[in-house]
């Protein structure tokens, strides 16, 4: 929506919407997970859907992340469209071999004579202390390996799109939502994610950055929850006369290089902010894309991210690792002329 | 005998002899170019190749009770169980010579074939084929259809995670899924008392309520029989069995597997027990005599021999299409007109 | 009562009240600043907080044989073990508050609480404590010392491979680790009906030939006895115990949790079932009169009133701290003087 | 050594050598893995080891990558220090979990209070047709995942200096070596990794890249097997007097920022060549780390990795994606004015 108008929702709200629709659409489509069907998902990715469509359909799993995942893989080579949910992508380690080994090479290693249409839900991000083993959003670690489709919604409007495309898709897809942006009742969210819905189902097609701020002097290259951080910081910037572009990747894989090179054609300056590790991951990608393609167009360059340590607990210290709106600025700062 | 039947039996033998001169001919057709100087890069199998001779009863015996409609996931170990299956032969030849008409385009490999047509999958990941063959299942359930899966694993497998996971969310919803234990004593160099307690895999059912079942000799007539209440049991939607059997590896690991560590005592046990002589016997027992049983095993070994010499002539794929096939729709996602409703082309943009 | 001396009764109890008053403080302090909107950023106790109110007797009874020689790994819901265990009150409590004198000086937070002196660790992710304690017990073996491990975990852990590998892997070496579940029924919102068969965990055992016990009332002085056999099999080596214990969950899963999923009567039961009552029944008949027990739970919250005190006095860390720890030496991996032999300097450099 | 003078050794026999010396100083030490003892490790990591330390050092282990791995991470925390073999690099997914989130973690999480001195030695690579579950290197998963020091010797010299550091060290190192360099029996190696090697220990610091060629025109950064291949394509474009030097990082994590920034600043030209997906990887770490430092000392960059694929199985496709040294050499070409 271009404007405020129309129903507002949470993300929450609007990725399960989209799981609904498809749900009623297709019986094939299914959701398992732990504490998916009574408690609607630790972090409302479920909510109320137990109530529609019963225990058969909102599954709650054993705590055994390889065989019900794996299960899903079977499912879904089976022809039926599974969603399952691994709780906090924190968790992967003790499933990552039907995820990366099964899931994502089987189209490849059967000459796409099979195919996996799934989708695994996980939540992402940090924030709010919950340490090393639960805050982590691992980006790279499944942007990196082949066979997966990764989306990253920042908003209602996008989260309910990329799910209803997220479930028709006949690929894997790995689709993280981040814990701050859901709007959970006890973690507030900040404003941005909240946005215009409309009720009836759409597409937002993979592969497509979205340019959530235009501007001229700096382009902003981001995800996730760091979309409104970076809109912050732009707002902030702007009182400085300094105009910045936000692009919110929306999704990893596929990568929209495109969008990238022509802001960075046009601004010559760049930063990318990521809440994942620093070292071999997204901003190196991001700006190892612009540099092969536009060795020239670069006068400037920053990047942000965790500064290659796990998640740190006591607030201080998260907040120093966590790149958060001053950061922001402050590296924006340092690419103007 | 019980139950089976002299065309059952027949088909079994079939079913094994054709396995058993597959991979000799595969080991025959592997080693070519791999002597005297062992290379795995040369000659015209690619790859690690990883035979079943000895094994053949565990596949034919269960196999025997399947439809197109079941599915099987195979392990590293996968040609006999494949064939069967009833995995297409040549399809299933070329993909082993790495060709471009193999069933994965040349891109899979011996380890890694794919048949959709008869629902068979493997993977050469220790016990990873367990939870999909339960996703098999669960599918199976959910749609209301009678179709049962059989996951195949070696007894090296019955302590990963990935197996024992599995046996509970099978049990649990008393799904339609067979887990089967090939035991041929050896993990790779790892004799089974080295690694896993108890040695018998089937063992591992007491702690997950659900029924186990130990075949100890490697009798194709008796896995059968075993298998006919194990896949009755799934198909009445009485849940999961757990089966183990006794298997023989007649030939290394993989190919060029030296075998130092195998005791010579231990490699001539292996090649004295004989599931398809047992076979032969019970074939012979039920009236079908050495004459039938020698144009079985001909009309087996043409059977496979046209399939390599097909597989041989066919041609290798072009190396671009390596970079095909990682999807098997657009990275997009969008096959169809785009269904965005019109006034959400530009939603997101400006938030 | 058989083998359990007043003293060690007595022990148990200090042990458990202090536990559940540590739990009804932390309680307090974490929901102070999150009433009434449930903020989970706000509030002196950051993050997530699983408290275990009605878990007591499972660490007491089980930690009273051990001594600080001896390894326990517990999960995400950890605070009466580490009492138990002996964990530096003070310096836990000041990093559950995240100050820079806790005990991992504010890195690691609640699930994450690190004791060497007393070989107290936990994680807080499933089942993955078992393979270090079978690590720990392994080095036991290896040194040839008599300390032995436990693992603690929940029963909603049961399926998880790690769990299951465990078994597997201690059981074959008869390695002296004892496997603690403490079973409240629930894992979150999942009744462990709905998601593990047997909903016993000490049946696990059967599978991996090794003895399961199971104590179906959470009475500290059965713990304590059944603890007495299996740390004692250990200690003689000979080898591991899977134990279930049965326990209660008073509060919600985690500080916050609304437990709309949990019916009002199951609740109520897990309330009334109180083993700290029930020990303090076995010590009136062993003599410990309500005076004496009146003593003993004043201490004890006086260590706890006290310890939240001076965590909350604690400096907060500074920030670029949070750059240090990552490696407990220099990245290079080279402490002291190079080693390297002379030549070795350039050795790499030309090849 | 400076040059060929000396034992000439392997690399698997220089690894073992190292692995032996430090077992016979350090009763602490011991190795764990599958088909360690008797076979002598598939890729010979162990050979001959079991005759001189017998089963109860060289313990083979159930296919239970999970308890054995994590056993050493309790074992390790208990002062012993175990080596850990996954045998091959590609199973990482069914013990990441233990890997990254026990033994990565548990140090920083502890406040350092605790310490898990163990290695995690790991086959990585393809070449020889084993597809996509047993060919990958994976180097930038590893890399991108903060609390291990990450090694990757190419030689038989650096394979024994770093495998003593290794042992020697008080964190986690994971060690991986690519199996077409071990020398083994059935899968020869090309000439270069079999070098003269000292019979007496010496250890090579984490952290400092080896310049395995000198040259003014452009600067290759690579590791593993590709040392070779970009020195082999190296001694080709001699001929052409385009004068190449070759870095072998040795180590990713740390990694020797300052010998890559340096050889830039002398040549201009960059090139990266890894044998790990190219995506969010390595390569865009590399180039990345050049920019950001020396804006302006790139004149060229090309990278050069798998393609964001699987690994293929037949011939044909399997060259396709793994670079050799005339896909080197072409892209060394492309940098050159
Ligand atoms: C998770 C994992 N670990 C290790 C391996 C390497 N590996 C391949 S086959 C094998 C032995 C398997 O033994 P078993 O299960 O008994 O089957 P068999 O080869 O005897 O048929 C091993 C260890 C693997 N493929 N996957
Ligand atoms: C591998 C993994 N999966 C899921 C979770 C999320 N989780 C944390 S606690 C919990 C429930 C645990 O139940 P139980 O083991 O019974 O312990 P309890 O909380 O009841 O003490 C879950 C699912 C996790 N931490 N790790
Ligand atoms: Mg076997
Ligand atoms: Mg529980």
């Amino acid at each position: 929506m271009s404007d405020d108008e129309g129903r507002q929702a949470t993300m929450s709200t609007a990725m399960v919407e989209a799981i609904a629709t498809e749900m009623r659409d297709n019986d094939e489509v299914f959701y398992m997970g732990e504490d998916v069907a009574d408690y609607g998902g630790i972090f409302d990715s479920t909510d109320g859907l137990l109530e529609e469509f019963g225990h058969d359909r909102i599954m709650d799993v054993p705590i055994s992340e390889t065989a019900y995942i794996g299960a899903a893989v079977g499912a879904a080579q089976a022809g039926m469209r599974p969603i399952a949910e691994l709780m906090f992508v924190d968790f992967f380690g003790v499933c990552m071999d039907q995820l990366y080994n099964q899931m994502a090479k089987n189209t490849y290693m059967s000459g796409a004579n099979v195919n996996v249409p799934m989708v695994l839900t996980t939540a992402v991000g940090g924030t709010y202390s919950d340490a090393a083993q639960h805050s982590q959003t691992l980006y790279g670690t499944f942007a990196h390996l082949p066979g997966m489709k990764v989306v990253v919604p920042s908003t209602a409007y996008d989260a309910k799109g990329l799910m209803h495309n997220a479930i028709r898709d006949d690929d894997p897809v790995v689709y993280m939502f981040h814990k701050r942006l859901m709007g959970i009742g006890w973690m507030p969210a900040p404003d941005g994610p909240k946005t215009a819905v409309p009720e009836e189902p759409y597409t937002i097609p993979f592969g497509q950055a979205d340019i959530k701020r235009e501007g001229a002097d700096v382009t902003v290259v981001t995800l996730g929850l760091h979309v409104h951080r970076a809109l912050e910081a732009a707002a902030k910037l702007a009182d400085d006369g300094i105009d910045v572009e936000v692009i919110d990747l929306r999704t990893l894989v596929p990568l929209d290089e495109a969008t990238i090179l022509e802001s960075v054609q046009k601004t010559g300056r760049l930063v990318v902010v990521d809440e994942d590790y620093r070292s071999f991951g997204l901003t190196g990608e991001v700006i190892s894309r612009v540099v092969e393609a536009e060795p020239d167009a670069l006068e400037a360059v920053e990047r942000l991210a965790i500064p290659d340590v796990p998640l740190p607990y006591a607030r201080p210290l998260e907040n120093r690792v966590i790149p958060d709106s001053d950061d922001i600025e402050d590296a924006i700062r340092k690419t103007q002329p | 005998m019980g139950t089976v039947t002299t065309t059952q039996l027949r088909s079994m033998y079939e079913d094994m002899v054709t396995a058993r001169y597959y991979e000799e001919r595969l080991q025959e057709e592997y080693m070519e170019g791999k002597t005297p100087g062992f290379d795995i890069s040369a000659g015209p199998i690619p790859g690690e190749l990883h035979l079943a001779a000895g094994h053949e009863a565990a596949a034919a015996g269960v196999c025997a009770h399947l439809t197109d409609e079941d599915t099987v996931t195979a392990p590293h170990r996968p040609h006999h169980i494949a064939i069967a299956k009833g995995v297409d032969l040549k399809r299933m030849t070329a993909e082993i010579f790495g060709r471009e008409t193999g069933l994965s385009a040349g891109k899979g490999g011996h380890m890694h074939l794919f048949d959709p047509d008869v629902n068979f999958a493997c993977s050469g990941i220790i016990a990873q084929g367990c939870p999909p063959a339960v996703g098999a299942a669960l599918a199976a359930m959910k749609r209301n259809e009678s179709s049962v899966a059989v996951a195949y694993l070696g007894e090296g497998a019955i302590s990963q995670g990935a197996f024992l996971e599995s046996l509970n969310l099978a049990s649990l919803h008393d799904l339609p899924v067979i887990f089967v234990v090939e035991d041929n004593d050896w993990a790779i160099s790892m004799p089974k008392g080295r690694i896993s307690v108890p040695q018998d895999g089937s063992k591992r059912a007491a702690g997950f309520d659900m029924p186990g079942v130990r075949i100890d000799h490697d009798d194709a007539t008796a896995v059968y029989e075993a298998a006919a209440e194990a896949v009755g049991r799934a198909r009445d939607g009485n849940g999961p069995t757990l089966m183990s059997v006794q298997v023989h590896r007649r030939m290394g690991h993989f190919m060029g597997d030296p075998e130092t560590y195998r005791p010579e005592a231990d490699q001539q046990r292996h090649q004295e027990r004989d599931s398809i002589e047992r076979l032969a016997a019970d074939l012979e027992a039920a009236g079908v005599d050495e004459d039938e049983r020698e144009t079985i095993r001909e009309d087996a070994h043409a059977r496979v021999d046209d399939a390599i010499e097909w597989a041989k002539d066919q041609p290798e794929p072009e190396p671009d299409a390596a970079l095909e096939d990682v999807f098997s729709n657009p990275p997009s996602g969008v096959t169809d007109e785009d269904p965005t409703p019109e006034f959400a082309g530009n939603g997101g943009a400006d938030r």
